[in-house]
């Protein structure tokens, strides 16, 4: 079990759902401040297990499930930040985050600007995203995009276990609202988390993989498809460097021009749809950023741009994948098709385990 | 004549109890990939308000929509066709189990969004007044949904508009494991909603022909007063949340009230009713044999029906 | 000892009602470029709430914040510097008088969208019990408000969880133009609300002292129940929506109604009791008459302060 | 005053506001399944006077103020449209729309999807966008990139009083929901307008004016700013083309490439903030659809990022104008300076008139 009480610098293989459970765990023991709730945060299947125990830890005082009211949620965390609280309002799909977009675009990101810096709202947000088990259309979006557009609000997507316990303490410990956005597929990945973690910050991307051929932008679960892809296209002497932005407000720009001002190719794998997406702002700034230097225009991966269907053929063609972006290099590269039919990409029954 | 509308009924349980149980059978088969939120121990609810309402209504209900949809359509063909993700569902395979449809039958959908078909219901209500209609529309709901603004705002303006939709509750006294004890900052719903200008009618039994007589009534009231009704009804949901499966055992409820329940489980209940009015034991083993056959032949059909061709993904994104 | 509450409650009410008169006589100077929600009619609500809390209170407001601001800080140099858009502003210009902030004072903001600072109450309030405080976190609002749902899923949480959170319901019958009887779908929202597990204190009246005493039975019921309350208040807005003019003769209200309510004018009311108390004439004009000084100070500083420099609008978007 | 009487192709100069008024009055009298709702488009002041007289004309049965309650008025729309109505619901800004986000991208843009075909939504959504009287960072906002991200929403931004009224004639009649936004500003700008209007094809884009030397795609107000800016340029023989897309989805893509093409320069000038905007994807597609092609980098004119401030000084930064796309054409082109001390800007007391 984790402990505050020894120093302990030392790794250990975790779970991605164990890792944000133990930052939670830490942050609550050093300050008790730190509260949880949300939409069934505190039964026994606690959020993937996300928020397993906390209750049983801290009481019900600092861990409790609420009536169904998002929009309500939302502001009660504001209103408990501005009093001095530092709430974790946690919902289980970000499709119904966005019953509370009012809150969240008129007056979580805007509260400290509208006080004249008087005021600040400490707030954590978790949002999970991804596929499941045909789950169509109202649990399938993410719309990072969405809520980066709006100013005064972080936005989160870890890919990794040692980033989502990393990121969920600093978020945490931020005086500004933060949006989490989690993919439930991560949850199983098993990777080194350091049992004490300090903070990790923010604005700074991770570069997932080294290549000197093609830069992959991709933000949370695309990461795992990238460096499936990459496995592949090594094979036959293809590498691609994979950036994970990590953060897109405050995003690191200068990671992702830099790496693309060495491979002077770029695509952009997107968790999300297309049109107006985080996709289109990384393109627009590589193309920009890296004029007269890009070989190519930037490829842009995203969802199908049609509501997520739910029989499964169907929802194989809205989701791109390792192959989507294969494919992707082999056309800016000019290379001929791989053949993929002996490959075994990801699925529902066959899920990442880590580790990265 | 009685007899024959017991009967009916009886046939439209057993088609929600008979299919369900098919999917219990086949759903580790994992070929039906979609989220199953079960109607057992509810379907009293769906046939009896279904049936009344007749064929031309327009109803909307939530994910808990499998008894809606049987009992709109009165048939498991489509039904397992869209479970199984196939061509041949309704809805091509599109919508799953969590947004069945069918709008030929009156079933004009099914939202996993909670509360949000109670606008929908209104807005239907508005056109049928609006197109001097006397067509009801109709939602189902839960005692979770109610938390949720917006079924207050649907509640005010329908009440506030004169609108008369017909708002179906059925409180199975939990939201996914929580119980509405530590949601609801109120001890009687029906008794908040009877201050609206909106009719109350409680009809708290698991007997279809009850409900059935309650919705009757709510017609009526519609019809006259124009002004919504909310139709209060309970029972219990046999199943998890989600799933095929039982869950006694994982800490927030026990078997003991599913035993008290399931004393007046709706299909025993019908069942006994027939046996009372004088049905023989095989004339209804008949029937159930003619339903469970034709499921069997419905799931069948679904395995063996094309998937939607890759193409399709794109189609219907806009009308046109 | 009662008279000096008498006289403190009438300064804060002067306070408010010279300070919109003052913004009546320059806004036309177009220096204040910010849209005006006056709370003309409505001052014993605000000053009666807002001094009975106390210093340490946590209070919300809508955008009809004018009386909640000045009686919270009980200076006008502040608010006229927001109204001027000028750096000394509390908000340093950003806020404007739609959305008005003394955080020192308790005030914790006001929002121009409809209802939204509901649960920022509710929040407030958890808050407090979280840390053991007896400080008081409340929220004005209108009969407006309480057409959207988050009002009832702020009700319902808050009476669900017992968050002791207050509730100030300022009922002027008007939503912009749009009376409370074709929004409401009840007769009375008093009697609904107290079939949640919330306290209702009814008191429909613009004398100062009985709003005053209201709020104070309020906070002791709050502290004793762990429940809300909902303090339910009436007032006649004397001014259009937004704007610095009256407007009986648009057409959807008359000025009779009006002539009725001024005869309870809220300052008037409370100067007649300072009067029964036995204070002469030449005092409460030297009251009005500091005040108005104060006031005319205020308009003069706030129009030679200066603006902020244009880098600042790119600060406080994050705090640190 | 119109009517429905005589064919009539003349043009007359009409006002935005009324040419909105008009299509409404036309598409009533065409089809009785028409209404419009919404919070206060049935009081004295009819949004704007958008809405004015409808109530008289056709009754409170068609036409009606309602509680206040975004969320169920959207949804109420979609119910009625189900069941055979073509709804017009009106929001007098689109910061409060936001309260209806779930019932717009969970609910109204996938009901026809995800019912495979079956049902389809007849819809008409208008929404208020732009400046005031220091009307402060919750009645600033446009998103239109929020809304266009969602598949099976049709997202429109007219900008002449012509377009303005064919826009919507169209938005009325097709089946499919469709999202107008309408920039305050411009309900005073009086152009010509055919009197009995066809409806106009979505996904046209408008050239509002001819150029050669730099390309620039804006939206709704941002056009007005454009022209204004554009007239500054020419008297130093700087010739900006001005492209208008209207309908933002669908996408007339065609029309801007083909005219940066030709210009070999583009800026996109879109009202709404910068981050994963409108801005963001065209910026994306015309660097790759241009590649090679661009003799810079596509520049992007947007509101600054942050919450929208109160008092004037700050608010005149906030958004951009004509200044700021010349400040950028220059920048492209290289060019000193243009002496702008002596032009007279748009501005809230200095309305832009038509016509266009
Ligand atoms: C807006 C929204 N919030 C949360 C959820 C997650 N969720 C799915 S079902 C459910 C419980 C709903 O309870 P109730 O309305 O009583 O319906 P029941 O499942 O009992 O039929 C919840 C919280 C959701 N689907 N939508
Ligand atoms: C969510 C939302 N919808 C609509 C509006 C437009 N609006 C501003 S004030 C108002 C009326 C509010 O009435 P009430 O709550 O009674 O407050 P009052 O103005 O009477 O103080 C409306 C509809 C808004 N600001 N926010
Ligand atoms: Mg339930
Ligand atoms: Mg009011």
């Amino acid at each position: 079990m984790f402990s505050m009480d020894k120093k302990n610098i030392q790794s250990k293989m975790l779970s991605y759902r164990d890792a944000i459970c133990e930052a939670t765990v830490q942050e609550m023991k050093r300050d008790k401040n730190v509260f949880v709730y949300g939409i069934d945060i505190a039964d026994h299947k606690g959020i993937f297990g996300t928020t397993a125990g906390l209750a049983e830890k801290f009481g019900a005082k600092r861990s409790f499930s609420t009536p169904l009211c998002e929009e309500a949620l939302v502001g009660f965390g504001l209103g408990s930040a501005l009093a001095g609280l530092r709430p974790i309002n946690v919902h289980m799909r970000i499709d119904f985050l966005l019953l509370a977009m009012n809150q969240l675009s008129n007056m979580v990101s805007s509260w400290h600007y509208g006080s004249g810096g008087q005021m600040k709202v400490p707030m954590v947000i978790r949002a999970v995203i991804g596929r499941g088990w045909g789950q169509s259309y109202q649990h399938n979006k993410s719309m990072q995009s969405v809520f980066a557009h709006i100013p005064g609000l972080k936005v989160v997507m870890p890919t990794t276990p040692e980033d989502a316990k990393g990121l969920l303490i600093t978020a945490i410990r931020d005086d500004n609202p933060v949006l989490i956005i989690e993919h439930r597929w991560l949850y199983d990945a098993i990777d080194k988390v350091p049992a004490r973690q300090e903070p990790m910050p923010f604005g700074k991307a991770h570069v997932l993989r080294r290549g000197k051929d093609i830069t992959v932008v991709a933000t949370s679960w695309m990461n795992v498809e990238a460096l499936r892809a990459a496995e592949v296209l090594a094979r036959r002497g293809v590498e691609i460097e994979i950036v994970d932005p990590r953060t897109l407000v405050p995003l690191d720009e200068k990671t992702i021009v830099r790496s693309v001002q060495k491979t002077k190719r770029c695509i952009v794998a997107d968790y999300d749809w297309g049109f107006c997406g985080f996709g289109a702002e990384i393109a627009a700034r590589v193309s920009e950023k890296c004029f007269g230097v890009l070989r190519a225009p930037v490829g842009r991966i995203h969802f199908a741009d049609t509501p997520c269907p739910c029989t499964r053929p169907l929802e194989m063609v809205f989701y791109p994948g390792a192959e989507t972006i294969i494919r992707e290099v082999e056309r800016q590269l000019k290379l001929t098709p791989t053949d993929l039919t002996k490959e075994n990409f990801y699925s529902y029954e066959r899920k990442f385990k880590g580790p990265f | 004549m009685k007899s024959e509308l017991s009967i009916k009924l009886y046939k439209a349980l057993y088609l929600v109890r008979a299919s369900e149980q098919a999917i219990i059978a086949h759903y580790l088969e994992d070929d039906m990939k979609t989220p199953m939120h079960m109607s057992m121990g509810g379907e009293a609810i769906s046939v009896g308000v279904c049936h009344a309402l007749g064929k031309d209504a327009q109803v909307f209900s939530s994910y808990r929509s499998h008894a809606v949809y049987l009992a709109r359509t009165g048939e498991a063909d489509t039904f397992f066709a869209e479970l199984y993700g196939k061509r041949t569902g309704n809805a091509k395979g599109k919508a799953g189990s969590m947004h069945l449809s069918a709008p030929s039958a009156g079933f004009f959908g099914a939202s996993a969004i909670v509360a949000s078909t109670l606008p929908l219901a209104v807005g239907a209500a508005f056109a049928n007044i609006y197109k001097k209609k006397k067509t009801i529309a109709a939602t189902f709901f839960g005692d979770g949904a109610v938390d949720e603004g917006v079924f207050w705002e649907s509640l005010n303006m329908s009440a506030a508009l004169g609108i008369p939709a017909l708002f179906v509750y059925e409180d199975n006294g939990l939201a996914v494991h929580n119980p509405k004890e530590r949601r609801h900052g109120y001890r009687s719903l029906d008794a908040i909603v009877s201050k609206f200008e909106c009719t109350v009618i409680e009809e708290k039994s698991t007997d279809v022909e009850k409900i059935y007589a309650a919705t009757q009534k709510a017609m009526r009231l519609l019809q006259k007063n124009k002004r919504p009704v909310f139709l209060s009804t309970q029972y219990y949901r046999y199943l998890e949340h989600v799933g095929i499966n039982t869950d006694f055992d994982v800490g927030y409820r026990g078997r003991k009230e599913f035993d008290v329940w399931e004393k007046h489980d709706p299909v025993k209940l019908q069942r006994a009713r027939l046996i009372r009015q004088g049905l023989s034991e095989s004339k209804i083993l008949g029937i159930e044999k003619d339903i469970e056959q034709a499921i069997a032949g419905a799931v069948r059909k679904a395995q063996r029906a094309p998937f939607p061709a890759n193409a399709e993904l794109y189609q219907d994104v806009f009308y046109g």
